[in-house]
Parts: C-alpha cells; structure tokens; sequence
C-alpha cells in the first residue's frame, strides 16, 4: 500500500532524524502484569512489547518432560492488530522461526538443569510492529525471566542492525526494513561478548558483515543497561511498597 | 494435588467472607473495581482501547478492510469479534485457536455490539453486493484476574468510539471519517456465590461460584444481550432485579467511554 | 436468498396461524435407537432433531477425567443438509457455543458425584432445522439422559421466546428468528421453577423482557408434559414388549 | 479388558453358529435383513432418504450450490460426496473430521454412483466453465449395526432419485427440475467369516469377520464398483461368484429405490 | 489441461507400443537409504516410488498400542513435484484410503503376533507419477519388509488391471486411467493365489472383469520374479560388501 | 534408556575424536563428504535435482503455477519454499505439517535465495497486478545423515538451474523458457563440538553438537543470508573465520551446479 520513500537516509541522517549507529527511545518496565510470574513491557521506537514467564512448572504433555533439565517453550504471537494490514490469529511460518530462534537465543544463559522435568514457559506478545520485534522480544523476555526468578547466568540482550540506502546502521525502522538492503538480527551475552542469536537476510559484503556486527554489539551494550535499569527499578519499588 | 486443596480453601473463604456480607477488597455487592479506560494506544490500528478492571487488563484493537459483503447481506458491512486468551494472560489459557471460552467470549461481546445497533451496518456499504467494510474487532486479553466479559466489552465499545476507517489507504474515498457509533452498549456480569449475587467477580470469586450472568444494557435502558454461564441455576424470581442492577451499573461504566 | 415477509404478525397471528404464547405441534419419542443408551427424537413443527447419551463411561483423554465427578460431554451438530445453504460439516464457533451452554443447561439436574472419572456424551443431530434447534436439543437430551437411566433430580425442558413485528411471541419459526427483534432460548426446571439456559440476541425493553419470561415458563411447562408422557409410553412399550 | 473378552466370546458365537450354517437371527448366507427406504423426509434438502437395514439406520440428504467446475472438466457438474460418522451412532465413532473409515465409506459410494454414469455430469452445466450445479451427497449414520456401505449406498442413490434441482432459488431457470437418473447403481457387501461368504453383515459378524467384499452393480448387470475391506485374504476362486450374488441382491435391494 | 488422445488403442497396440496384456519395464532396488531399518526404490513405467519400512518398534501413542500383535501403519504420500498440477503437501482423501486399502493389501503376510505392543511403519513416497502408483507402491513396500528382516509368509505383489477402448488391459499408463472406462488395482500373494487388495473403479461387465482378474494375476506373478530378483541382488551385493 | 545411553556413548566418541584434531571418516575439519548433483530426474515437474553429500539424501522439485501477485508487490512474481521431512527419511521424523525444523530449513533455503537476487521476481511477472509465475519449491528429504541445510540449498539452486517455466501448457507464450538464474547462493554450515568448528557434520555430529551456523554465500563472496542454531553461544571473534571458510567452501560446492 505505502510507497518507499524516495531516500532512506539523507547525508547521514536517516527518516527518524538518527544517525547510522544510533538507537530508538526504549523504556523497559519489568514486573508490569499480575498473573505471570515474571513479566516486563517494552516500548521501542514504534514498537511495545509484553513478555511473560510461567514456571518452572511441571511440562506437559508429560513425554515432552526432560529428564535431566527444565525444557523452555517461547511464543512469538503478533497480535491482530500490530501491523497495517491485520494479521491472521495463530502462529505462521515466520513467527514458528522466530519462536524457535528466540528460544535457542535465551538457553545459554538459563540453568535449566536446575529443574529437571520442568518447563520454562516465555510467551511474548507483539502489541505494536515497528521492525526489531524479535529482538525487542528477546530484550523484554530476558528481563521478564530475571523479573520471574528464574536462576540465569546472565541477560540476553538484542538488537537488529542491517543495511539501508548502502549504508549499515543499527536498530532499523519499519521503511528502512521493507525497502532496505538487509537486516541482521542479534542477540549477545554483553558481559561475555558471546553471541546467542545470528540471523541475516539480505545481501552485503564481508566488510559490511563485520561493521554490522559491532554495530550490534554497540548496540546491546546500550539495550543491556537499560534492562538492568529496568529490574533495579522494579527492585526498588517492591522494597518501598 | 496441592492446588486443589488450595483452591478449595480459597473458595471456602470467599464463600465465607460473602456469607457475612463481605467480599475481597471490602467491595460491596454491585461495586466494580477501579476500572481505567485508555483510548488510542496502538497506533497502526483502526482503533484501540486498553481496560483495566482491578488487575483485570485486555487491549482492543480494531482493523477495517475492504471486502465482499454476505450474501443474504448485500447491503450491509461485516462485523467479525475475535478473542484471543494468549496464554501470557493465565497459567489456565493455552496456545492454540480459541477454546470455547473463547469462542463464548468473543460472541458475546459481539452479540451485545450486534444486537444494540451501536454500528450501522449500511453505512458500513461502500457498493451493495461487492465492497464493504469489513470491521475485525480483536480482543487481546493481558492479564486475567476475572470478569473478561465485561472488560472485553467495555474495551471493544471504547476502541469502536476511538475508531477512523482508513479511506484514504483503501483509496475509497479522499477522507479518512470516524466510525459512526449509534448506542453504547455495556456488558455487566454478576456473579452467584452460596446464593449470594456479586458484580465484577475476580478470579477468585469467579472460581468459588457457578453461575454467572452478563447482561448488556443500552443508553436507553434496553437490554441487547444476556448469557447465563455457569454450571448452577438461578432461580426465576431474581433474574428481574439482576437486569436492573445490571442496567444501573452499565450507566456508570458508560460514563468511562 | 429469501425475502422478508412483509409481516410476521397479523392481527395477532402469526405466519403459521399461530398467536403469540402458542407452541407448534411437538412429538416426542423417546428409545429410538440402538446402539445408543438412551436417545430420544423429537419433532418439534420443522425441526426434526434426534439424541443420544452414552455413559456413564470412562472418560479419555484421562486427563479429562475429574476424581470427584462426572463430567458432560455435549456435542450439538447440523447435518449439512439441515438448512437451506448447505452447512460445512464439522463444528462452528456458533455450535461450539451451543454445546457449551446446552451442556450448562443439563448439568444443574445431573448426579454427577455418583460416577467420579467417569464421562456422561451427549450428542445432538438436528436433522431438519426450523428455529429453536438448541431449545429443542436440549428438551430432546434431557429425555435421552432419562432413557439412558441416568440418575437425574428433574427433567430440563427447554424452549424459545422473542420478539416480531414488535411482539413478544412464543416458541419462534424461521422467518421470526431471521427476521424479528429478539431471540432468547431459555431452558428451566419447570418443578422448581430455576433456570439453566438464559440467553438473550436481539433488542428488547426491560418489560418486553420480563413478558418474554413469562411466556417462557408457561411453554416448558407444556413441553415438560410431552417429555414425561413420551417416557411413560417408552416405559409402557418396554413392558408389552 | 471384560470388553475384550465380552467381544472374543461374541466372535466364537458367531462363527461357530456360522461354521454350522447358521446365523444370528437364522437368516441365509445371502438373505439381507428388513431393508426400508423412506423418501423426502428433510424438507430442507434438495433430496433425502432414510434408510434402514435391520438396526442399521442411515439418513442422505442431497443439497445443490451453483459453483464453478473443476479446470480440467469445464463441461461438467460436480459431485461430491461425504459421509459423517457422528458419535451418536456408535460407541466406537469420534467426533472429529471424518477417519480412514468415513473416508472409505464416502469414497466407495461416490465412485460406484460415479462409474456407473448413473448421473450425466454434462446435464449439471449451465454454462461451461463457469457455472454447474455442485450436488453434494451427505451420508449421515445415526444408528450402526454393521454393513454401513449398503446402507449408505442405497440411501445415497434413493435421495437422489427424490432430488429436485433448485433452478427458481438460484435463480437460474423459471422452474425447478427432478435431478435426471440414468442408472441405479446398487453395493452389497459380504464377509467371509471363517472361510463361509455372507451377506449384509450385522455389527457383531463384522467383527468375527477379517475381510469384507463391497460389489456395485448396475440395472443391467455392470459392475462399477469393487472395494476389498480388512486385513484378511480372498481365495482367487472365490471372486466370480461373489459377484454373481451380488449381481443378484442387488436386483432385490433395486426394487426398494 | 491436456487433450485426450484420440485413440487409446491402435490395432491392438497402445499408446506406449505394448500389447494389452504386456507390462511396462521394472527395475527394482532393495536396500537404498541408510536410515530406515529397510527400503525399496521402484522405476515401473514413469513412476518412481520409493519405501521404507521401520520396525518392529514401540507403537507411539501408547494407546494404539495392541498386546496381542503389532499394528501397522501405512502411509501413502504423493510429493509436491509427482504430478504435472502441483499436489499440496500432506495427506487428502485419496491417500487415505489407499493407505487404508495398502496396509491391509501387505497385513496377511506378515507375523504380526510375534511383535506385541509394536508398530511396524511403512512409509511409501511417490517421487513420480505415471497410474498405478498404488499398487508400485505395494510392491516397493512388500520388498522393503523383506529387506528389513521383518517376518513374512510371503511377499505380496501388485498391478493395475483396467479397461480403455473397449479393451481389456494390463498396467495401465496415465492417459489410459485418465481416459479409460476402468481401473482395477489388485495385490495378491503369487504363490497361494490369494488377493489380498481388489478394488475397481470405472464400469465393466462381469465378463471383462474376469478377463481383467487373470491378466492381474499373470501381471503379478512377473512382479513377483523382480521382486524376489531384487532381493537377491541386495543379498549378493551385502555378501560381496 | 538404552538409547539414551547409546547416545550419550556416541556423543563422547565424537567429542573425544574432534578433541584429538580426528573425525569420523577421517575428514579434515573444514572437509565436506562426498557431494554428488544428479539434475532433471523428475520429468514430471519443471526442474528437478537430487543431492547426495554423504549418505544424506535430498530431492528438490520446481513446480510452477499462473496465480495473483501480492497486493504489495504487484509487479513481482512469487517464489514458495516449502520442505516435507517425511517420516521414510529419520524415525525421528514424524508425518503431519512441518514443525519448527522443517520451517526452519524452508525459510532458510528461501532466504538464501531470495536474499542473493538469484531469481528475478519482476521477470516472473506477466501482467502486473494480476498475473505472475509462481514458483513452488518443493524439498523431499530422502535420507537424513546431517547437514540437511547444505543439501536441501544445493539441491534448491541445482532444481533452478534445470528449471524451465511451462509457457506453453499455461497457454501465456508460444515456448516454454528456461528460468533465468542470476546467482548462485550457496549454504555451508559448520558445528561447534566442544570448542571446535568442524563444517559439514553428520547426523552424530549435529548431536554431538549445540551450535550450528548456516552462511550463505554468492558467486561474488556477498554473503546472503546467515542463521545460527541450536541452545549453544558462539564467541564473538569467531563468527568472521567462520564466514571466510564458509566463502572458500561455497565456492568448492558451486562447482558440482
């Protein structure tokens, strides 16, 4: 329906008004929803996010259940009314990859041998779509898993970098998403420098790779402080309430 | 194992708690909880509305799409309600299409929307028999602590009010114009606990009780909906002065719109 | 398709010579089938509707199964051929509805207790539809439960009312459910007076509403009367057989 | 487990009983039970027939749409034919889209109706590629007692004998018209149980039974339809004179229509 | 798409320059894939059908499990590419019965008392179609059994019979079943003269159906040589290794 | 249990073998098994290619359709990557719609593809908004050893090559053409076994394994299209090696096209 705006970057800047290797506005709030055990909403750029975590709980079905660890289940479910032309309720192609990738984004840092024959349960609403919601997704699940008191080695942190008008920049908007070159979604340990997500569509070159690449982890760096902000906060009210 | 004791001690304390004329929270019999209505949070939506009723908190998102009308309704534009129970919301939802709490859930709320003529279909008609506006009303439950129906309906009514067909994206026309509502339909459940009627149950007292009965009240006064839930009975004689209780507190949560 | 009437109501008369708090012809037979153990087929004016219960039995998937109870299984389905514009065989989000309340609706005169684990199927067939297939599902179930010797503290009798042409009417046809003002199906045990199914589609004013119950009460109690004569005369028939 | 046992016990009756030329019910090894056909009785469908073989209690009823014919027959109507095994008719059937028997039984139906040209798919063209008249065949099973192909088949072909296409609804011609009928194709089955063939298998011989053999034949003695069923084998003898009885039953069943 | 051919069959002679009761050229290979516990590939005429059977092994979900003998499961599947308007994945109402009709085609020769509460898996996939796919399939199937060391009484062989032109036929090709009066597949056990698979689609008289039965037979005993043929060579060749 | 262990003991084989700079088979870390492309053997389909590497066994087919182009992308033709992991090629494959695995190597292959610009979509298109080619890809996995990604994307791109859209049968030109094909992405994919990047494992490998990544390559050295997999964590500074092996082995692979 829209049309590709004419140029996605203009001398650097870029239709939000950031440069190549600036973030969107994120406010992360943990411990926003009452049922779940541990929950935490995100508001990135054009993008909000709710995260919730269940357990560890008894799995089920029962021949799902691991013997020697907890296993982790993760739902990426858009909402209906997320993005410009209404999605169909129930999963799709595209967010049973996303699930799944996410999931394997958040195991290493998990101690699920702690509770065997448990599950972890990670669902994770889109409320609003503006490109990186997956990435927010991994962001806002991490914290809800801390928020939950899940025993995890570390936060995950994630962010989406790419290529737009033959430039690489980091955290792309929706235009910069549909009409650029590729998009490269990533999530990372900070603290450890490992990566735990890695996915590129698109073409660029081998430079263009590693630029991106430490464009991303520029980028989780902020993501990661903001996170931490998020739970102290949380702390600090629960102690005053 | 453990969860059944505790949900029967649970029960039990509601039940006594009721029987002394008391409730959670000190709230009286037809009191609701605080309820909040935000308009306008989803911006790549028609229309949107978060309510929140106590700890109870659901998103209503409207999308408007250009399509064929039915058949034995030419005339007319298309209404479609859906609910999803993301299990994000309870540990008791599970992923997968809507179960028949769902499917319940969502008809309801239609129907009451429906039955008010809150919406004009024909205004809905953009070239009888071929182009209509097909309305999705998606109901996006967040937080379940009981009473989904009434905050279901509130937060689908107030996005439907804070909603403007897309003319321009659609190219059927040179203006975007807001979704012309007629009437303000309002969904109000009660509760029967030991014999007791109890509006906007949580949770915990929706699980301590049978029967439950949602009435939907217009402007007016007229009644565009009602559906008894539940496992138990209500004896004739009551029904009469729930809808009039029912009526009473539609006035005020209409006034939250 | 078809085109409204002009009017639904003459004079007080309805399309099928009917005045407003009359029922249509109504013919119960109950033990109709074989393989069932208990059925049950009523006639109801166009409505040809046929029942069946099973159980008690065990109750699968086992995890259904409730250590303290019964539970009701209820399935109303159209046969394709039921209504004018072919139906798709398979449940509908309106069916699924109907089950659910319907199911409701028996439960409250149900000894559910007596049989922990165990399963009670109910399972509906409407044949020929003609408005008022739920009130007639129920009606006919509640006579098959009674067949089928399941201990019961009363008979369900169920039945339609609404509002035409302005009119609070009785026990709708067709073109009164397609074209009136009101539909509210409401199901009652007529000896106590409680109600078990309430629903209400429509428009009406609070004293339409109170007549429209009335009106309700007035016709279980007559369709009250055919289910017990047409469990005598199935009792009578066992007997001479 | 007692069921187990309760169904061993019925299968050694059965065919010991058999074994000495006997049957439930002292029928003949080609004798069918009471076989009734009762015509037009859903007014709503374009035509319906209940059948009833013994206890074995089959209902067809024949609905016709307007459609668009399959790409690679423009010229013809299309049949489809489906058969519900709903829970009501037996213990042993689920809710649920149709199993591998459902399917069976539809499809051995559909092709003996359709291998005997018994309808001219030609006639059911209003305008070639682009509008025929569908006809469905919905085989719905209400009460089973064994060898539901027959019944099915023979309420099937007598629901469509009482067929009237709705020409005035759809508004494509000025009168309705009896669907034509060219040919009466007729299944009858038989088991063999324990090396003895016999015909129109109640429920309790089914299950003594490990092989079925559905046979259709035509008005003038073709055959358009054969269908093996179960896990046994059928000596290469054996065949042609199953095909003679059938041949012969089904000129009995015919006169029924 | 395609136009039917004028004449199905000239002088006696088909389309492809066989006789009526010739057969088209067989190759078949035991023993092909790695995975499975044994396999079967097929080239007959233009079809390409490979099968694969695993087992004995734990029947999965328990409930269908049988504690007299072992269940067989039979799965038919066309792939996307087998035929020349793209099939959708997965199964539909054709491929059921034939996997239905196929399972009991093979279930006579096979000593499934030996294996209680187990399944013997038989997966059939059409690569390439040319008519009689179902009954190659019965034929790769009986030999993938064989090759993997499940205990038959014998092998089960299959053909197509049918009717095109008047004429009765053997192994017919696609535009002979597209096009013809009748198809006939049949599956027997050579030796014994035992059919264990009959089903005939289309319209014949009694006395071509006899015809049609005897060049089944003869068709099925030169399936038989190939197949035992074929199962030598994988004996020889696993010698040789 | 016994497979558990069994498992557990293959693991440790692996492992220990990778820790001594060895690997099963004798092959060198960055060494691909024998890899073998055999085009056009389904005549039935449009393109057809079937690749071996080792004792993994992968069927790629081109079929291609008329259809409707999407509402965004008017002008463009439509390619759809589907792949069946059928229950014949691994018992750990089970019949039904693809899960998350076979997803997730669909959506790879077709990233990979699309990503590179190997096929031009607006070429594909015959009338915009209305009429395009649209091409399925169809990946039949035969026999499961490892490494299904490498083969299904070989086999992927081989099918292309061989592939000629049918203008004639779908009566939109006067000769059929070969598709035109404007890259060549190649997957390589590499393990992490105990700290050590081996590329092309098989199936004991993969499970002796938790990371894995997927690098597609161009005849350029562009990359188009990366994904890593499985529960494990790669170091930062590893992933630009790995990217350089990947390229060189590409091109190796390119040339069995």
């Amino acid at each position: 329906m829209q049309n590709r705006p004419e140029k996605l970057i203009n001398d650097g800047i870029r239709l939000d008004g950031r440069g190549p290797d600036e973030i969107r506005p994120i406010k992360i709030e943990a411990g926003v929803l009452n049922r779940a055990d541990g929950s935490c909403y995100i508001e990135w750029g054009g993008n909000k996010v709710l995260a919730a975590v269940y357990g560890p709980r008894e799995a089920h079905p029962r021949h799902l259940q691991d013997s020697r660890k907890a296993i982790i289940k993760y739902r990426y479910n858009m909402a209906s009314f997320s993005v410009e032309d209404r999605k169909r309720p129930g999963p799709d192609r595209r967010s049973v990859e996303i699930s799944k990738v996410s999931r394997d984004a958040l195991a290493p840092v998990l101690m699920l041998e702690y509770f065997p024959r448990s599950s972890i349960d990670i669902f994770v609403e889109i409320l609003q779509a503006d490109a990186g919601t997956r990435t927010t997704g991994i962001t806002a699940a991490s914290v809800a898993l801390a928020d939950a008191g899940i025993p995890m080695k570390n936060l995950v942190s994630a962010i989406s970098v790419g290529k737009a008008d033959g430039e690489v920049i980091l955290d792309l908007i929706r235009e910069e998403d549909n009409y650029g070159e590729a998009d490269m979604p990533v999530a990372m340990i900070t603290e450890t420098g490992d990566i735990t997500l890695l996915q590129m569509d698109g073409r660029i070159t081998g430079e263009e790779f590693i630029k991106a690449l430490n464009f991303a982890k520029k980028g989780c760096e902020s993501v990661y402080k903001l996170q931490r902000r998020s739970l102290i906060e949380k702390y600090e009210k629960s102690c005053s309430d | 194992m453990s969860e059944d004791i505790l949900s029967e001690v649970r029960r039990d304390y509601i039940y006594r708690l009721i029987k002394n004329g008391d409730r959670i929270g000190g709230r009286k019999a037809d009191e609701y909880r605080d309820v909040s209505v935000e308009k306008g949070i989803i911006v790549r939506a028609e229309g949107s509305a978060r309510v929140k009723i106590g700890n109870t908190d659901v998103l209503a998102g409207i999308k408007a799409q250009i399509g064929e009308p039915f058949l034995d309704t030419p005339d007319k534009g298309v209404i479609i309600t859906n609910a999803e129970l993301v299990p994000l919301a309870s540990p008791s939802f599970e992923a997968g299409p809507p179960d028949e709490n769902g499917v319940e859930l969502a008809r309801v709320v239609d129907k009451g929307i429906r039955g008010s003529h809150a919406i004009e279909l024909e205004k809905l008609c953009l070239d009888a028999g071929s182009k209509v506006w097909i309305i999705f009303i998606d109901i996006h439950i967040l937080d379940h602590d009981g009473n989904l129906i009434d905050a279901s309906a509130l937060a689908s009514m107030a996005a439907l009010t804070n909603t403007t067909l897309p003319y321009i994206r659609y190219e059927v026309g040179e203006e975007d114009e807001a979704l012309l509502i007629k009437d303000t339909p309002i969904a109000t459940t009660c509760a029967d606990i030991g014999g007791e009627i109890v509006f906007d149950p949580c949770l915990d007292e929706e699980n301590a009780s049978n029967i439950e009965l949602t009435v939907t009240t217009n402007a007016n006064g007229d009644i565009s909906g009602i559906q008894k839930r539940g496992t138990g009975k209500i004896p004739f004689e009551d029904i009469s002065q729930i809808v009039d209780s029912s009526r009473r507190l539609a006035g005020e949560l209409r006034k939250k719109l």
